[in-house]
């Protein structure tokens, strides 16, 4: 394993570290318990808004804190959920009298932490809503499993949930915002090569050089199915496909869009994904409103992408159109 | 060893090692059909239950070291089984009161409350490939050989011998619960990491009080 | 070798239009011969900016088109520069009587490239200017060499150019703020894992699990020395220690830091990286002003990290700080 | 052959056959001390070069199907190797004039002049371990042998010869000129692609000539 780390226990304490020194005017990061609020918090008045979870998935999450997006972003251990002790504070830093929204992918763990963090927060007096983002349609049957995951549909609900409590909704205006979210976005994965956390020092599974698997999550998890490498163009429509399936997308729906890197991608090949993405959406009928291209959420170094389609209105655009202001999503201001 | 205040420090001092040694195991097998990180967290959150009961002071009962075991575990861990494992040693303590010696049936009732702790957090079933799949046989066989009149220590290690048998058979299985479940029928083959860890505290608690070493 | 690919000779094609796709409102993509420009382009009056070089460099060139940076970008082969039959119409199309700067990089055959398309541009009556990026300190000897690389320092050259010209500055004006920037700038990289150019199919180097190579360039050619690896505050050591002592940084000098990823390497540990760059520098009573971390000068794939400082004064930071609205590089707009 | 317009066209499909046959061979020689492209981007090119004689229409003389290859070279090569063939060929053919056939002494003024061209575009020396010491052997045997009253297919043969002498003797050689000169001492033992290239184009120069093949 060659990292660009020193030990490997502290690569998420130095990392917020680093990441705090360069965006020293966007976010405030407390180092223990560890969790980073926006500069200004709490903003009087306005709904806060807490997410979090295992690091690793950077810019996810405190890439995404500040104005329209995030008041507070806890990361927990390498793609390990973070622990009550720091998501309480940082529920208790950003809430500005308006309550506070946790933003929780669904896994078993964030689940479980952030529940208590809840708990624990509601008996200090705070109003505390919980939205949980379970996107992945590659979990297949959610009725036999801990349900569908958390993915790139989180970066949409953080951005959209964030810009309606920018715009001054309430906490039950801002939590039905990040539930439509939720209820209209669907994503899938693909890894060409696993990626290495840290502290195992071993690739988190073993692909054959003509090997993808397709499904995967972002914690370096093996996928659903193992295939046989296929070019970017037939493996997009192995993404893709279920997506608007799940979504029952139909002539006329206009999506958001994004083509996500997970770590180890280089752009020109998120771009050819794209590229055939937006081709099989117009086959469709399907309007492709706005678009994201990039490393959004990722899996460390993994070598893969994933699609996620979010089903707009115009509301969503126009709150998709505010201002942001965040270190890994900027505009409007 | 009676099963003091000191038996509990001893248990977690215990535990703690046999994380530590298994902690590449535990990721190895985490890695399999989760994530990696179950060795990771666990010994983390083992270390920081040592580091506090070495800045003292020495509790006077069970139930204040589970509990304190129980509030640095669920700030430490993380993940899946940092609120497990927290509930569990809560339950636990919760179960013990004001004892200062835990007898063969406030074992049981121990290991029963956690057990059901981790139930009323994780909502899984015995045969989901979890945890439960270790912490029930080891709930069941400690009242078992509780109401046939066995030791404390005896319980223990019927306890830790139940779980370590019951993750053991979770290798077959496919996973209903947990980060293991996305996998479906992949998730078969693999013992389940936090059934495996489950054994080994268990085997920790019953070394600690001189029971049998499995 | 697994890649997002279709035909690996059609990479760039594919890629430069699914860029288009999805900057449609920044960007129009001229398909043959291939180049980018700035949607409103030519713009009237203002000095015209062209910058190109091979592919797998994303999000440079195609990336930095747009207000307060490039006007045109020029596309070649994976690797390879541009042909003068690119950079010329690119040339004409971006000139608002003006005239236009070329910035190049400082290898041979972009030199030549852009050389014969400046000449040709001259014979149709437009004045061109060329600035040469040359910050790579790794290059040592460069009276015995083709001279230093152009590497990171071109993204500041990029924005900072770009800024001047979006101000209005003349011809003149804009080509001495680029060459200030060159002569304030330079950069260092290293790489963990090679990169794979598509038509080779095989990494570009080979490195030992326990090696890196320092000093390597953005085309996957191997790099200066090869060592053993070390921890991520030791590189940033060996990264940032030519830079500063060639550029004779001294107490209470100013500069922008870019940690810049070279495309395979996570966020988290570009941010630890630049968290020993800050320390360093403050450690020489150096003020960080301004910083960029993440993936803005890449090698496709391939693992590791360049550290490029620029000495900053009141006018650059200004420059810096002006509306930029670019697909890769956004604020104030 | 005389060294006609044919002769000219066949020496450029002969070099497009010998370059795709050889694409891999100087990608890797690239890869070792450059950026592994000299063999997609001469194959690009001259690919390129022979879809447009495919397109015709047949040129009258050596010079403009010269002229027309520098073009195609200098809009689908790219990198360092795109503007220098260009200049080579661009040249070389200014050199032929109007001439219907290439006797010896024009032959090695073309060579001479191809030279002259790398030369001026890339400023190298002999000994920088480029396409010059390909280039400048070649022209120097060329001009010898038609000196010494050589036919121009022997002219031709001199000149691929000493060009693949050339090519080989830039093995010990370290770069100073071209991407292979960041690499300082790590660039000796190393053929330098670009003089193989040139000895492979002049070879199929000399075959296309009738001229011995190597
Ligand atoms: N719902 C659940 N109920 C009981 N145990 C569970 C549940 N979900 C997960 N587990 C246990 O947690 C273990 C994984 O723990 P760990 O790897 O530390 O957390 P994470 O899955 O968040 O990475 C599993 O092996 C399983 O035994
Ligand atoms: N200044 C120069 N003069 C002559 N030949 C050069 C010069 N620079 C590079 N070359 C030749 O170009 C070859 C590399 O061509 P190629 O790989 O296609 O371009 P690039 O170096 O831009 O990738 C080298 O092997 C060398 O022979
Ligand atoms: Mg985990
Ligand atoms: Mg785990
Ligand atoms: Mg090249
Ligand atoms: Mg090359």
């Amino acid at each position: 394993m060659k990292k660009l780390i020193n030990n490997p226990r502290a690569v998420v304490a130095e990392s917020v570290e680093g990441f705090g020194r360069a965006h020293a005017d966007l976010v405030t990061v407390h180092p223990d318990p560890l969790f980073l609020t926006r500069k200004d918090a709490p903003v009087s008045g306005k709904v806060g808004l807490v997410s979090g979870g295992g690091s690793g998935h950077e810019p996810l999450h405190a890439g995404y804190v500040g104005r329209g997006m995030l008041d507070a972003a806890v990361p927990g251990a390498m793609f390990t959920s973070p622990t009550p002790d720091q998501i309480l504070p940082a529920t208790v830093a950003v809430d500005g009298g308006a309550g506070v929204l946790h933003i929780v992918k669904n896994y078993t763990g964030d689940v479980l932490n952030f529940e208590t963090a809840a708990e624990l927060a509601e008996e200090e007096g705070i109003t505390v809503r919980t939205v949980l983002v379970n996107d992945d349609v590659a979990v297949e049957d959610s009725l036999y499993t801990a349900g569908r995951r958390g993915v790139g549909g989180t970066v949409f609900v953080e951005r959209l949930a964030g810009a309606a409590a920018e715009r001054g909704d309430d906490l039950d205006a801002v939590t039905a915002i990040a539930q439509r979210v939720v209820d209209n976005v669907r994503s899938m994965g693909v890894a060409l090569a696993a990626c290495t956390v840290p502290h195992a020092g071993v690739p988190s599974f073993d692909l054959a050089e003509d090997e993808i698997e397709i499904g995967i999550g972002i914690h370096g998890e093996p996928g659903r199915h193992r295939i046989a490498m296929e070019d970017a163009d037939g493996i997009t429509v192995r993404l893709l496909e279920p997506i608007t399936a799940d979504l029952a997308l139909a002539a006329g729906d206009r999506v958001l869009l994004m083509v996500n890197g997970m770590g180890g991608t280089p752009a020109s090949e998120l771009y050819i994904v794209f590229r055939k993405a937006v081709e099989l959406l117009e086959a469709q009928g399907v309007q492709m409103e706005r678009s994201l291209v990039g490393n959004y959420i990722t899996a460390l170094e993994m070598q893969g992408a994933s699609v996620s389609v979010l089903r707009l209105d115009d509301e969503l655009i126009e709150l998709w159109d505010s201002p942001v202001h965040t270190a890994a999503m900027r505009w409007g201001a | 060893m009676a099963l003091t205040a000191q038996w509990a420090v001893a248990w977690l001092r215990g535990a703690a090692e046999v994380v530590a040694e298994n902690r590449v195991l535990l990721i190895d097998l985490d890695r399999a059909i989760g994530d990696a990180d179950h060795g990771e967290n666990l010994d983390r959150g083992f270390s920081a239950v040592v580091a506090k009961l070495d800045a003292g002071p020495d509790p006077a009962t069970p139930a204040e070291v589970l509990k304190g075991a129980a509030m640095t575990l669920m700030s430490s861990v993380g993940g899946a089984a940092g609120p497990l494992y927290g509930t569990a040693f809560l339950r636990a303590a919760k179960a013990l009161g004001d004892a200062v010696e835990v007898g063969p049936d406030e074992a049981a009732a121990m290991l029963e409350a956690a057990r059901d702790g981790v139930v009323a957090r994780g909502k899984a079933e015995v045969g989901d490939k979890t945890m439960i799949d270790a912490w029930t046989p080891a709930a069941e066989s400690a009242r078992t050989a509780a109401s046939a009149g066995a030791s404390a220590e005896e319980v223990l290690s019927a306890a830790a011998n139940a779980a370590q048998a019951g993750a053991v058979a979770t290798e077959p299985l496919i996973a209903r619960k947990g980060r293991a479940s996305y996998l479906g029928e992949r998730s078969a083959n693999h013992r389940d990491p936090g059934a495996v860890s489950t054994a080994m505290i268990l085997q920790a608690a019953a070394v600690a009080a001189g029971g049998v070493n499995l």
